[in-house]
């Protein structure tokens, strides 16, 4: 009976879980510095909680380590419906540096549907910002199809001046749509 | 025939019947059927007794008098043996009966897995025999031969399952102690038959309070006092009951921490408020209630650190005495009235609780905190009842501890008001912070024994057979029922039996004929207190039970309406990833929280108090003789000094 | 029992919050802050030196032969990039520059990639082609990051040292092989394999190489006496 | 017919004033309120006042997740036993003499109710049988005995001073405490009632699991502690009874210490009673909560029972000797 006010919601409070998915630490300290005062993640809704049955988005961060992924997989599933997967610096996408290392299993969207890429080799707090309210309007969206791999048209993708870019953006246009 | 029938025989006949089984059950013993319908028998009989006695006694106030071979007292002195019921010594009878009916149920089915039970169920007879004798005979020597009987069948029941560790050597420590009880109160009966020539007790409830400058009776006080303490385990006893039930099977339990501990509180209610009527002395007063408060928080602390589950409840019912011994301690009506509701309460709780445990160790083969886990899934219906038992003694609304809790509260609060000394609202926290306590133990338990997870070894656990939940479920309807209406309980039961307990003339003329009393003790006429009881507070827990479940419907229905989506992820069986525990990422392995690594903080911070407590209870049978022995002395200079 | 910071919390309470409202109030980075590469393939002359120096391997490098020329398209993959401005120092064209906009956020590939292509006629064909075209070096390792370019298989080695054609072939995989000219059988390599995956007979003069456990990780070849084996 | 009109009214204080809605809509108000301050006072901006509505129903569209060790009828009873229990308390406390169910409140009795919405929580965690549950239940137990000796004194002071102050000894009767300041003014401005009032107040963080006493609940150290295993719509009825249960202590306070005369109109005696606890709150339990980090459990313990309780006793000791 309160479809409507629980969609909205679901957009207004999404409360994150941080993985460390064999992170230098440098994405985990921006991720918890999004927090301090300076800019308060808290005043649009989020908050850090302790396990992931209590989470919305999860923030995985780190190139996923063999050691690690049996963990990170085992703990993303934990996390009731309808949840995000965030990852946070370029580690997880595509495991940086460490990419041919024989102990890196390669970058996350190879095990599990990732939401949202947050780059930069620590992204600004204010980038982890725009990734996470993004991924909340994800969470939103989802609650409101009820399909689990729903997603929105990203604003901060590049706009492609260089004419073949144009085709690139038809393409990841309509592929948006479908 | 009619006149057999006539309510004035039925005191005898809930004993004889007792005494009477246990005969039958040594005859008859070998056919397993008969020997169960005799035990149930006479135990349901002397049961029926004691209820049909209600009406006359409870209601019309009248004291039933019953001279042995109708040898009523000539010229003054009373020869005959007599059996005197008045409400109270009903009171305990009803309490008793119940207690051993209900345990007698529980053992049919619960000692299916020993041998020799016809032995077992002579004895349960002769223990309940022993009581019911103690509780309602008229004369003293005849109270001493009952508390013979109880002690001896107690012990040798305690040692009923010698293959248990330690049954032995508790039932040796308990013999040891309670036999130096027993010789205590031979001696005291012997100093005041000297002094009265009379065994009688009305008469000598008559006599004696006017020789009491007399040393003898002084040392004959001092000595009945410690007697009856041993047999209530009250605080330096009460390592003997940590033992005893530690060894006894569970029915055995119920009845030596139900009933057996009754018993040894109503000799002390006889002795101060009847026999030698010192209770009018604050200094007296005092002793009681500070006896009280030491078993009570001693006890409670010592429950805490336990790591064996029938150890524990033990050690919690001798915290419970301290509370009706403080109650009773307070010598105000609303107090004693207090004190023996949650006697009764406390019956039926522990009675509730010791099954419960015996449950467990019929199924699973074992009672240590930290083996056990998860058994609510195995065993659900003993898990409901236990809770309800734990939420009893803890004192949760709903249920009967609170009642009786929140009265001794009062009772305490207006005490230390009405006498002006400060020392009876510190009584009133320690009281509080007991029951806090008591909840934080068996939080303790439900944790480590129903709740949490469960050993692969208990895998094939099932429910315990029906005959037991029988049992249990008959304490854990009393125990609610006596929870939510404690103004019916006042009416019928606790206010007929305290207005007795300050009407010692009343006591003595039923016996001895009328102005008996008043001649005798015509110039220590104890203030008979206009006994007036007033609703304690305001408080009535069937109204809030109905507001209770009005909003729990709104509740519920607010959370099932909701259902934007099915709770589609429900538990389906199989274990997956999904729904396992949440280890931080790893595989959720057995690990179980429980037992002796709860309440870190409160530990850790009266770690000094818990190391000189272990030290003193060593479990020597030397040290706790020891302590007996000083506790006697203690007792008899106290006597002589304040009286 | 003090609590400390009870003073600060009741001026603070009264005072502004120190916080920059974010998403609603846009914020810019710091001047020379790395952010977002911009590439701008008419400078780019396709020498390859960022694809070389760029730890993350975010650059690859494909050429597509078109007519009179081929077309040499560079793609920057920013989510394998740690912005340390190296492709940019060694670019001596200034092709490659990082800009200070940090807004890196992508729901599909395909944001973070930055790609250009810049056509590269070539005058007249090279005569025989003795050795193969001065391509750019090729890259260590084959880049995992496929993407739309196909990189060249990596060169064979260099003609220089090969006197005659080798007959052993490296395998793609990067794994070891072993040349049976040169191997003694002194199965110092299986010794030293630490996931013991290289099994050797020296009766039957036999070497075999369990492919899955093997990590690649070249102590065999380090420790044969005779470099009889080749990654 | 009076009697259907009653029970009518009944309801309605039942569901509406001092019953459920009152309590769901003050509560998340509160508990919003608090984080706000506690934000400012760390020079955030801090959630929206409505945060927590939004955490509630959020929490209500999540699937719930019962693991297949937990005793599933405990798990998921267990929150809405607390919750009721919570309500029901909140009906008996006074607002400004004016109680919905007058014949049923007692001090004693209040302090009684107040352990089950805590055991609730506790067998709720115990049901689930996680590890992290187990230690968060274990220090939540430990959290109610230190609280319990506190509050204790607190009541005892109270009683005794309205007592004196009546003749009748002791009152323990929330009634007659109401009724009491109705005539003569607030028990807060009595000599011996101030300490009380302090311990009262240092006492409602830890009743509470508020910030500096919240090693039950500690997210970093054990993974939310009794709450690991919970989602979905029984942990918003936990979080639902985590605000009510602010409330209910709040408005405790302040019927036993803010009393006074009301207004007689209900709605205006609740919005008072609100804005006082709204008052308490930001001047008290939001400073601590701002301005202290985590306690350990056997620090708590300790600071309960010897600062906190000193305090009660010295405010008991005041009152025994009539002032």
């Amino acid at each position: 009976m309160f479809k409507k006010t629980i969609i909205e919601s679901t957009g207004k409070s999404p409360w994150l879980f941080h993985i460390n998915a064999g992170s230098c630490n440098g994405c985990d300290i921006e991720i918890v510095s999004v927090l301090t005062p300076r800019y308060d993640a808290e005043r649009v809704g989020f908050k850090l909680v302790g396990s992931p049955r209590h989470a919305d988005i999860a923030v995985v961060s780190g190139p996923v380590t063999k050691q690690s992924l049996p963990r990170v997989l085992r703990t993303l599933e934990q996390i009731p419906e309808p949840r995000c997967i965030v990852t946070c610096g370029s580690c997880p996408q595509s495991g940086n540096v460490f990419r041919d290392s024989y102990s890196v299993c390669g970058p996350l969207s190879k095990y599990v549907h990732v939401d949202v890429d947050i780059a930069g080799c620590t992204p600004k707090p204010e980038a982890i910002m725009d990734g996470l309210l993004l991924a909340a309007q994800i969470l939103a969206e989802k609650k409101k199809t009820g399909n689990q791999e729903a997603t929105l048209p990203n604003p901060y993708a590049p706009e492609k001046t260089a004419e073949e870019a144009k085709p690139a953006e038809e393409k990841t246009e309509e592929k948006g749509e479908a | 025939m009619s006149n057999l029938l006539n309510y004035i025989h039925f005191p005898i006949y809930s004993v004889m019947v007792l005494f009477l089984g246990a005969f039958l059950i040594v005859v008859l013993g070998k056919n397993k059927f008969l020997r169960h319908l005799i035990a149930v028998l006479a135990a349901g009989i002397s049961l029926a007794c004691m209820i049909a006695l209600i009406k006359p006694v409870m209601l019309n106030g009248e004291v039933i008098a019953y001279w042995m071979g109708n040898r009523v007292p000539a010229g003054g002195y009373a020869i005959g043996i007599a059996m005197e019921v008045d409400a109270l010594s009903l009171f305990f009878g009803l309490l008793i009966s119940t207690a051993v009916f209900v345990s007698c149920v529980y053992s049919v089915q619960y000692m299916s897995h020993d041998e020799n039970i016809p032995q077992y169920f002579t004895l349960f007879l002769m223990l309940a025999g022993g009581v019911m004798g103690l509780v309602l005979s008229g004369d003293i020597f005849n109270m001493f031969i009952m508390v013979e009987i109880l002690t001896f069948a107690a012990v040798a029941l305690t040692a009923f399952r010698n293959k248990v560790y330690g049954a032995l050597e508790a039932a040796f420590k308990y013999l040891v102690v309670g036999c130096m009880g027993s010789t205590c109160i031979l001696a005291g009966v012997i100093m005041l038959y000297a002094n009265a020539h009379t065994l009688n007790f009305a008469q000598l409830s008559g006599i004696i309070p006017g020789m009491m400058s007399n040393n003898s009776v002084k040392i004959a006080f001092a000595l009945l006092f410690v007697g009856f303490s041993t047999k209530a385990f009250i605080v330096p006893f009460h390592p003997l009951a940590a033992d005893a039930h530690g060894a006894a099977p569970a029915s055995i339990s119920v009845l030596i921490s139900g009933v057996l501990t009754k018993s040894g509180i109503y000799g002390i209610i006889r002795l101060t408020y009847f026999l030698f009527q010192t209770m009018g002395l604050g200094s007296f007063q005092f002793l009681l209630v500070f006896i009280g408060c030491v078993s009570m928080f001693l006890c409670v602390t010592m429950a805490l650190a336990q790591h064996d589950f029938k150890r524990l409840l033990a050690f919690h019912s001798i915290s419970q005495i301290g509370y009706v011994l403080t109650a009773v301690g307070l010598y105000t009506a609303i107090g004693f009235s207090a004190g023996i509701y949650h006697a009764l309460n406390h019956t039926l709780f522990k009675g509730l609780l010791f099954l419960a445990a015996g449950a467990v160790l019929h199924e699973t083969g074992t009672t240590n905190l930290d083996e056990l886990g998860g058994l609510s899934k195995k065993m659900p219906h003993t898990t409901v009842l236990f809770l309800i038992g734990a939420f009893s003694i803890s004192g949760i609304p709903p249920f009967n501890g609170f009642a009786s809790k929140w009265m001794i509260y009062q009772a305490c609060y207006e005490k230390a008001v009405e006498s002006g000394n400060i020392g009876y609202v510190l009584v009133t926290v320690i009281c509080l912070v007991t029951s806090v306590l008591t909840l934080a133990s068996f939080v303790k338990v439900s944790q480590s024994v129903f709740f949490g997870r469960l050993p692969e070894k208990y895998e094939n656990v099932k429910e315990v057979p029906w005959g037991m939940r029988l049992a249990m479920g008959m304490f854990a309807v009393l125990c609610v029922i006596t929870g939510l209406f404690p103004n019916l309980v006042g009416k019928f039961l606790t206010h007929p039996a305290a207005t007795a307990a300050f009407n010692a003339n009343g006591y003595i003329d039923a016996m001895m004929g009328e102005g008996y009393a008043s001649s005798a003790l015509g110039p220590f006429m104890n203030s008979a207190q206009n006994v007036v009881f007033y609703e304690a507070g305001v408080w009535s827990p069937v109204s809030w039970l109905l507001i209770l479940c009005i909003v729990l419907l709104a509740v519920t229905i607010v959370a099932v309406t909701g259902k934007y989506e099915k709770v589609n992820a429900l538990a389906t069986g199989e274990p997956d990833a999904k729904h396992a525990l949440f280890f931080s990422g790893e595989e959720a392995v057995y690990s179980q929280v429980g037992g002796s690594d709860l309440f870190w903080g409160f530990k850790h911070n009266w770690r000094h108090y818990f190391s000189f407590m272990h030290d003193l209870h060593s479990g020597i049978l030397n040290d706790y003789a020891l302590w007996a022995v000083v506790a006697l002395s203690l007792a008899m200079l106290f006597m002589l000094i304040v009286l | 029992m003090d609590f400390p910071f009870v003073k600060q919390a009741i001026s603070q309470l009264f005072s502004k919050p120190s916080c920059d409202m974010y998403p609603f109030v846009p914020i810019e980075a710091a001047p020379n802050y790395r952010g977002r590469i911009a590439y701008d393939p008419n400078k780019c002359i396709g020498c390859g030196m960022c694809v070389r120096v760029c730890a993350g391997k975010a650059i690859t490098l494909t050429r597509t032969p078109a007519e009179g020329g081929e077309n040499i398209t560079l793609t920057f993959d920013l989510g394998s990039c740690t912005f340390c401005n190296t492709c940019a120092d060694f670019c001596n064209d200034n092709a490659i520059t990082l800009t200070t906009d940090y807004h890196m956020i992508a729901t599909k590939e395909e944001d973070l990639i930055v790609t250009g292509t810049h056509f590269k006629e070539k005058k007249k064909p090279a005569p025989k082609p003795a050795a193969a075209k001065p391509a750019a070096p090729a890259a260590a390792a084959t880049p995992v990051k496929a993407a739309a370019s196909d990189a060249p298989k990596a060169e064979a080695a260099p003609a220089a040292e090969a006197a005659p054609a080798p007959a052993v072939q490296p395998r793609d995989d990067g794994k070891p092989v072993n040349d049976p000219s040169k191997c003694i059988y002194c199965t110092l390599c299986a010794k030293k394999c630490p996931q013991e995956a290289i099994t050797v007979d020296r009766k039957a003069k036999t070497w075999e190489l369990n492919a899955d456990d093997c990590v690649g990780c070249g102590t065999c070849q380090t420790a044969c006496p005779k470099d009889a084996i080749i990654m | 017919m009076s009697v259907i009109l009653n029970a009518l009214v009944d309801l309605g204080y039942i569901l509406i004033f001092p019953g459920f809605l009152f309590c769901f809509l003050c509560g998340m108000l509160l508990c919003g309120i608090e984080r706000k301050i506690v934000a400012r006072m760390q020079k955030r901006v801090g959630p929206p006042i409505l945060q927590p509505l939004y955490d509630f129903f959020k929490l209500c569209g999540k699937e719930t997740i019962v693991p297949t060790v937990a005793n599933k009828t405990v798990y998921l009873a267990a929150p809405i036993v607390g919750l009721a229990a919570l309500v029901v308390i909140q009906l008996f406390i006074p607002v400004f003499n004016f109680t919905a169910f007058a014949g049923n409140a007692d001090i004693i009795v209040v302090l009684y109710l107040l352990l089950i919405p805590a055991l609730a929580e506790i067998f709720g965690a115990a049901a689930t049988g996680s590890p992290f549950a187990g230690v968060g239940l274990s220090r939540e137990m430990v959290t109610i005995i230190s609280c319990e000796l506190p509050l204790v004194l607190v009541f005892l002071a109270v009683g005794k001073a309205v007592g004196n102050a009546i003749g009748s000894g002791v009152v323990f009767s929330l009634q007659t405490i109401a009724a009491y300041q109705a005539e003569n003014g607030c028990l807060l401005f009595k000599a011996s009632m101030i300490p009380a009032a302090i311990a009262f107040l240092l006492t409602i963080p830890g009743e509470t699991g508020m910030h500096p006493f919240d090693a039950a609940e500690a997210e970093t150290e054990i993974c939310e502690g009794m709450l690991a295993e919970y989602s979905g719509k029984p942990l918003a009825v936990y979080k639902l009874s985590h605000a009510v249960k602010l409330l209910t202590l709040t408005s405790l306070f302040v019927a036993l210490f803010l009393g006074g005369l009301g207004t007689g109109i209900l709605l205006v005696d609740g919005l008072i009673t609100f804005f006082f606890c709204v008052v308490v709150i930001i001047c008290v339990v939001a400073l601590i909560d701002a301005s202290t980090a985590r306690l350990k459990i056997e620090q708590l313990f300790k600071y309960y029972w010897t600062v906190v309780s000193g305090l009660a006793a010295i405010s008991l000791i005041l009152a025994w000797f009539g002032l």
